[in-house]
């Protein structure tokens, strides 16, 4: 029997979901012994019309990492979706729009504006922008399309199943593989994770006092983080509560508050609505211009709340941003 | 651009005690207000998740207006000073995100303030038409489209491989 | 403390004491005042009653120059201006014709009023800006032992009481007091002083005058205090007429600003105070003395 | 009529199968809002079976129809659209329940007070209509099958205040068996009603009817009185309530003195130096006193301002030699504090005058022949500082009288709302300074409000007495004449609004008919009892027709002036209806309460605690061996805050969860 293929590939994302695959150590030697990788352009050599060859469904399942920024993203995706029985997005770019997604607070000119012409990094005279199609000696040289939106992969084709995290973990990685393999998946839709916040696990959960009542809040660089209290003791934002769990604490036992990369848990639609919330509710002052005070620790609500999941929020993206018609890339 | 059959819709979320009683009142006082609001009944402000806030607007609200009992008076204590401390942030998120501020609006307005509930709304939905519709439905389709040709392009490819298919699974 | 400063026409002509003793008083407690540049009719109350839109423009130049050149407080001695310059106000707030009808005639003059102009009066600013703290500090000549009869007329608390009681106003009276006089009580010092009537139906007038005058001499007062050009007029020059009618009642009448002048050791002359027709009495001799 | 919808979320079976009705409540609703299309539109979305619209769904035969289309087309979920759920909920969870369903698959939808009353434009009315129709056939499938959950009551009750109404309340709860405290912040008992001479229109003296009654509750074997004592504190909620009563120290022990007053003689002021509170300031007393003749307690109290041994610890202590052996006096008292439990509350807090000084232009305060109305009481009372004599302050009897009504009452400058009680009140000092005196009496009003039992007929009465009635609102009381005969005199300007003139009318007296204002501390006491005011202060009621004396906190009653103004005779039966409400509730024995509590699902709960300070009624505990929050529903008042603010969604709230509220957006956004 032949075994069966998997897929894994990369979008708008910073490369860390393929080192998490690498991390699987020698589990890794467990996984190439039992599939078949038939697309892994990190490791391998692979060309999109290898895979356009492919069968449809012939793929048993894709581990799709990254957002999506740009028209060959969208193109890639629609393939994989086609070739694949299972699609998954992997972590939390493709989940939720990552990191990558902070950027739907900008339309698509002021960031090409500031990469291309204003960044103080840039030299070149005149400054230009990528064209989606240029001309040189008679070749005709052409690049994918940026787009005004970044999506999650979901806001572009069908998908199965989640694995989150900035980067998945091995150890869920493995697991929802296993469960690939063995055929032992949850209903569709759900996000292969414990569907319950990280304070659960979180080793600092006992520290946690009753009653917050913040006064303050104070960012990781403004404080010496205890390395056993509970960062919102400290007056720290961590969004360990209103985070999925699974991530085994990594950050939290690294001395650094939960960013929020596992996304909400099942029973909520917007993560930092939620966060925010529960964090407002227990700010102390009752006066409104001592709220403002306690508030103002908060300078960045949009990247604190939604560090990952901008894309995937209920309203996505800065809302009156123009959408430019332009081809430009 | 302006639609001139457009009539602003506004989501309002009101607590049992005060604002909803107080709205009551208006009606049976028979005060006339502008016909664009339709109110969601709570127990409390406290209630008001931000999701609820965001989602309606996603869903095509042009503001969302809560209201609650006044600072003192919450039938539950301070579930009002909650509301409040999460408006604030709200209001700063939705600033960051381009809504404009007198979209999201926070109103105290007890049992008795049925003329308030009058003016609020009035006042509200003059504003809001002032500043057209949010249309976010809209705006989320504007953006999409520009997928639709790419996507267009894959089915009609998706089609010529699905003629192909047979052939394809012989070899 | 800078203040645009409106006198009106009174201030030029018949109540030009009342400017005379303002301006050092003022200057004395470090208030500066910036008269308005090309500063017109207030509007005035006879226009007012013909046709109020077009009096309005009127009032709305001098306080969209007001906003244009600031501060935007505007100082406004007379109460007739006072009156008019704050109907002026509320009329464009409250009502879209005459608001359209001044702003468009006040765009031909390339003006523009938003609403920003404050309309203040003398005895606002003195007693709640500049306080009676600052005030009593500055008084070397306490009026010790002059009994004042306070009188405010109509315009300045009806209908805008702005900054003081419509019935019963009691700024002047606290202001007085400071300055270390005796302050009679007069309860008619919001009643009618004739006002135009002495000019157009004299003998409903006079007898409207008498009365304030009678009723401060029986209260024992030895002077009236007024803020106002055309009070100060009708109580103190018509004393003649009066006597004939119903017996003698000879008192004077100042203007708030005069005794506040003495109270700070600035010379009579300097404020105006020889421009009355009734002469103020002596101070009493313990308070010269001082 | 359409079958369709397959959410398996009704806990019956899978089909969720929706009636939908619409009410025109006569032409109430009907007149704007086109219920036919309303009904048409429903019926073609999801899940609706049936969709009418009819007259009065609250009738009898609306309810019934409800209940038929249970049987015949099996419904599960009911919504109906009528008037406001606060008002109608009720009627037709116990018809969706008659029909056999569980009552809270129903939901209400509000186009009466919140769509055809306030709108004027059918096709935005109807509109509206649909799309909070709309949102309620959304709703109503989420709906889950609850039980009402029972509170016992605990037998006790408070009454707040000690005037004729407080009084009233208590004596018809006590005789009803039922343990009642009393408190009271005045040393005495009686209120207002004590100070009064004679009550209208009646005529027949105020301390005959209100005498035996003090001295009831002083005897009543089921009466707790507690005078010169304040509430600080009300915990808990209907039935339940934990309340904390402040005890003022009187330095006197109100077990062992018997009201002799040796004290009082003995006291070290050998003559009164204080003005008398009970008399208004019109006599003198000292510091230590009773505060009348007829006061219950019939105990002493010393005023901590003025005893020189309770503000130096410097005197003689004559009073303590005077009392000798009985020791009643103890200058070591203190304030105590005192925490009772009672099922039901009854504020009965009354009212205070209107400050006449609020006017300068009547002269009150400034010339001291213009006094107020309970001056004048006092002055008539036989009891009073005069004896009963109507003396002006130099010691002369008046030859006339002016009686200037609407002081502080319908008047835009003061208090809008008529204080109800000042026209008979001041006819009725009328007739007795006439009585008195027979000075020439002249009432100055706007209009005689006459309108209770024997009032017009005391009126006619007054007129027949030569009362001189003048209308018009009096511009000013003046002590400058313009004639002879004003000389020496109060002169009254008023426009006669009958006679068409300006006039001035010298007097020798002005009596001023002060209006009633809500108490002072009313929004304090409000606030602690968690009641509302109107805009006006007073306390207001659940409603002003079909709820009177009831308030929006269940267990919490109004009665008397603290609602609003009224005569003796309302005022007492608001107390007989308030102490009704409160034995409805004591012998029934429980109340029932929306099931709208929050409960944590278990295994969602990451034990973050966010929720534990949240919550004011302490419902949320932190269970520290299973490491998850969890919440006791007896004590969950469902006000939804820990839900909103649960950051991973683990709380959910019954009658508002997630879903109910979400779909509920989702349908007022629906396009109708």
């Amino acid at each position: 029997m032949p075994k069966p293929k998997i897929a894994f590939y990369w979008c708008a994302s910073c490369g860390g979901c393929e080192e998490a695959v690498v991390d699987l150590a020698e589990d890794i030697l467990g996984v190439v012994e039992a599939v078949d990788i038939v697309l892994w352009p990190v490791a391998m050599d692979f060309k999109k019309k290898d895979v356009e060859a492919m069968p449809d469904k012939s793929i048993v399942a894709t581990l799709f990492n990254g957002a999506i920024r740009t028209s060959e993203q969208e193109e890639m995706a629609h393939l994989l979706r086609r070739k694949s029985q299972v699609l998954i997005a992997y972590g939390a770019c493709a989940q939720m729009g990552g990191i990558p997604s902070l950027a739907n607070q900008f339309s698509r000119d002021q960031l090409l504006r500031f990469v291309y012409e204003q960044a103080p990094t840039m030299a070149d005279e005149p400054k230009s922008r990528p064209q989606t199609s240029f001309q040189n000696n008679g070749h005709a040289l052409t690049l994918p399309q940026f787009r005004n939106v970044v999506r999650s992969l979901d806001q572009v084709v069908e998908v199965d199943y989640c694995i989150p995290g900035c980067p998945p973990t091995p150890k869920i990685t493995k697991a929802a593989v296993g469960a690939v393999l063995e055929g032992k998946l949850p209903p569709k839709g759900s996000v292969l994770a414990p569907d319950i916040a990280l304070c659960d696990q979180c080793p600092r959960k006992g520290s946690k006092p009753a009653d917050l009542s913040f006064t303050q809040f104070k960012r990781p660089h403004m404080v010496k983080l205890d390395p056993e209290l509970c960062f919102l003791a400290q007056d720290v934002v961590c969004m360990g509560p209103a985070t999925r769990g699974g991530c085994e604490s990594v950050c939290t036992r690294g001395n650094m508050p939960c960013s929020g990369c596992f996304g909400p848990t099942s029973r909520v639609r917007d993560q930092g609505a939620k966060m925010l919330s529960s964090l407002c509710a227990n700010v102390a002052a009752k006066e409104e211009k001592d709220i403002t005070q306690t508030l103002s620790g908060i300078p960045d609500p949009v990247g604190t709340f939604y560090r990952y999941s901008l894309a995937s929020s209920l309203l996505r993206r800065k809302v009156d941003l123009p959408i430019d018609a332009k081809k430009s890339s | 651009m302006r639609d001139t059959h457009w009539q602003p819709r506004i989501v309002a979320f009101f607590c049992n005690w005060c604002t909803y009683t107080a709205a009551d009142l208006a009606g049976v006082s028979r005060l006339k207000y502008a016909p664009n609001v339709r109110v969601i009944r709570l127990m409390c402000s406290g209630r008001v998740d931000p999701q609820f806030v965001l989602d309606a607007l996603a869903r095509g609200a042009d503001g969302v207006l809560i209201g609650g009992c006044h600072p003192g008076d919450c039938h539950y204590v301070d579930g009002n000073y909650k509301t409040l401390r999460r408006f604030q942030l709200l209001k700063r998120l939705l600033a960051d995100m381009g809504v404009e501020q007198v979209r999201l609006r926070l109103e105290w307005i007890s049992a008795s303030e049925g003329e308030r509930v009058k003016s609020v709304i009035n006042e509200m939905v003059e504003q809001v038409r002032a500043l057209g519709p949010l249309n976010l439905p809209g705006r989320f389709a504007d953006w999409d489209r520009e997928m639709t040709e790419l996507e267009a392009n894959i089915r009609t490819g998706e089609e010529q491989s699905a003629r192909k298919e047979p052939e394809a699974a012989h070899a | 403390m800078k203040y645009s400063y409106f006198p009106g026409c009174s201030l030029k002509g018949l109540g030009r004491a009342y400017e005379e003793s303002l301006l050092p008083v003022m200057k004395h407690l470090g208030v500066e005042l910036v008269e308005l540049e090309d500063w017109n009719c207030c509007g005035a109350t006879a226009y007012m009653s013909v046709d109020e839109a077009k009096a309005g423009v009127l009032a709305a130049r001098n306080l969209a120059i007001a906003e244009k050149t600031g501060p935007q407080d505007l100082l406004t001695p007379c109460s007739a201006c006072y009156l008019v310059l704050n109907k002026t106000k509320h009329n464009i707030a409250d009502f879209p014709e005459i608001k359209d009808t001044v702003h468009h005639a006040l765009g031909v003059a390339n003006l523009t009023y938003t609403g920003a102009t404050n309309v203040r009066h003398p005895l606002d600013v003195l007693v709640h800006d500049v306080g009676l703290d600052v005030i009593k500090e500055k008084v070397v000549r306490p009026l010790k032992g002059l009994k004042v009869a306070p009188y405010y007329g109509c315009q300045l608390v009806r209908p805008y009481a702005t900054f003081d009681d419509a019935w019963n106003p009691t700024t002047m009276d606290r202001l007085l007091a400071t300055l270390g006089a005796e302050v009679v009580h007069y309860p008619l010092k919001t009643k009618c002083c004739g006002g135009s009537l002495t000019g157009t139906v004299p003998e409903a007038g006079l007898r409207l005058t008498y009365i304030l005058l009678k009723e401060a001499v029986r209260r024992g007062a030895d002077v009236i205090a007024t803020i106002c050009p055309l009070c100060q007029f009708n109580l103190d020059a018509y004393h003649d007429q009066i006597d004939r009618h119903w017996g003698p009642t000879r008192i004077a009448t100042v203007y708030f600003t005069q005794l506040m002048g003495l109270a700070f050791g600035l010379s009579p002359k300097q404020l105006g105070l020889k421009r009355n027709f009734v002469p103020m009495k002596e101070l009493p001799a313990q308070s010269a003395t001082v | 009529m359409n079958t369709n919808g397959t959410n398996g979320n009704n806990g019956n079976n899978g089909d969720i199968r929706i009636g939908f009705y619409i009410c025109h409540c006569g032409h109430n609703i009907a007149a704007l809002v086109d219920c036919p299309a309303v009904a048409q539109y429903a019926d073609k979305l999801p899940g609706v079976v049936v969709s009418r619209d009819y007259k009065y769904m609250c009738s009898d035969p609306g309810q019934e129809l409800i209940q038929q289309d249970i049987r015949e087309h099996k419904l599960n979920r009911v919504v109906v659209a009528s008037c406001s759920p606060l008002l109608h909920e009720h009627t037709f969870r116990d018809a969706v329940a008659a029909g056999g369903l569980n009552p809270f698959f129903f939901q209400m939808v509000n186009i009466r007070e919140h769509d055809s009353w306030v709108h004027t434009d059918p096709a935005e009315a109807t509109a509206k209509a649909k799309s909070l129709a709309h949102a309620a056939i959304r709703r109503v499938r989420f709906h889950k099958a609850l039980e009402m959950t029972r509170v016992p009551i605990h037998p006790d009750v408070l009454v707040v205040g000690g005037g004729i109404t407080g009084i009233h309340a208590a004596i018809t709860l006590a005789n009803a068996g039922k343990k009642v405290f009393l408190v009271e912040r005045e040393p005495s008992i009686g209120g207002h009603m004590a100070k009064f001479d004679k009550t209208f229109p009646t005529l027949d003296c105020a301390a005959c009817i209100l005498t035996p009654k003090m001295s009831a509750v002083r005897s009543h074997p089921n009466i707790t009185l507690w005078t010169y004592s304040e509430v600080v504190k009300v915990e808990g909620y209907v039935g339940n309530y934990v309340v904390t009563v402040k005890r003022k120290p009187r330095y006197v022990n109100e077990e062992l003195c018997v009201g002799c007053q040796e004290c009082i003689k003995a006291c070290i002021f050998k003559e009164p130096k204080f003005p008398d509170e009970f008399n208004v300031g019109l006599s003198k007393r000292k510091p230590v006193y009773i505060p009348f003749p007829q006061a219950v307690p019939q105990v002493v109290v010393i005023d901590p301002e003025r005893c020189i041994q309770v503000k130096t610890g410097k005197c003689k202590k004559t009073c303590l030699e005077a009392c000798a052996d009985r020791q009643a006096i103890d200058f070591t008292q203190k304030e105590q504090r005192v925490e009772i439990k009672v099922g039901n509350i009854i504020m009965a807090t009354g009212f205070k005058l209107f400050d006449a000084k609020r006017i300068p232009q009547y002269g009150y305060g400034l010339y001291p022949n213009v006094v107020t109305s309970l001056e004048l009481e006092r002055l008539v009372t036989s009891s009073g500082p005069t004896g009963g004599e109507i003396i002006l302050r130099d010691g002369r009897h008046p030859k006339s009288v002016g009686f200037i009504l609407c002081v502080g009452s319908r008047d835009m400058k003061t208090n809008r709302w008529c204080s109800r009680t000042c026209c008979m009140h001041s006819m009725k000092l009328a007739q007795l300074v006439r009585e008195h005196t027979h000075a020439d009496v002249t009432v100055f009003y706007l209009d005689i409000r006459a309108p209770g039992k024997g009032c017009e007929e005391f009126y006619d009465k007054s007129l027949k007495e030569g009362i001189q009635f003048v209308r018009g609102r009096v511009a000013e009381v003046t002590d400058w004449a313009l004639a002879r005969e004003e000389e020496g005199k109060l002169v009254i300007r008023v426009e006669d609004t009958l006679a068409g003139f300006v006039r001035r009318i010298p007097v020798d007296m002005i009596v001023l008919a002060v209006g009633m204002e809500p108490q002072a501390d009313a929004q304090e006491v409000r606030r602690m009892f968690n009641m509302s005011c109107g805009t006006e202060g007073w306390f207001l009621e659940k409603h002003p027709k079909l709820a009177p004396v009831s308030t929006f906190t269940d267990g919490v009653f109004i009665a008397g002036c603290c609602q609003g103004p009224k005569d003796i005779p309302d005022s007492i039966a608001q107390a007989g209806a308030a102490a009704a409400e409160a034995l409805a509730l004591i012998d029934k024995g429980y109340i029932e309460q929306e099931p709208n509590t929050a409960f944590i699902v278990e295994e969602d709960c990451s034990g973050c605690k966010s929720c534990v300070p949240l919550c004011p009624f302490t419902a949320i505990t932190f269970d520290a061996t299973k490491q998850k929050a969890q919440i006791n529903a007896a004590l969950c008042k469902g006000c939804g805050t820990c839900v909103a603010a649960c950051p991973s969604g683990s709380i959910k709230q019954n009658l508002f969860d997630d879903e109910e509220i979400f779909s509920e957006i989702e349908g007022v956004l629906a396009h109708a």
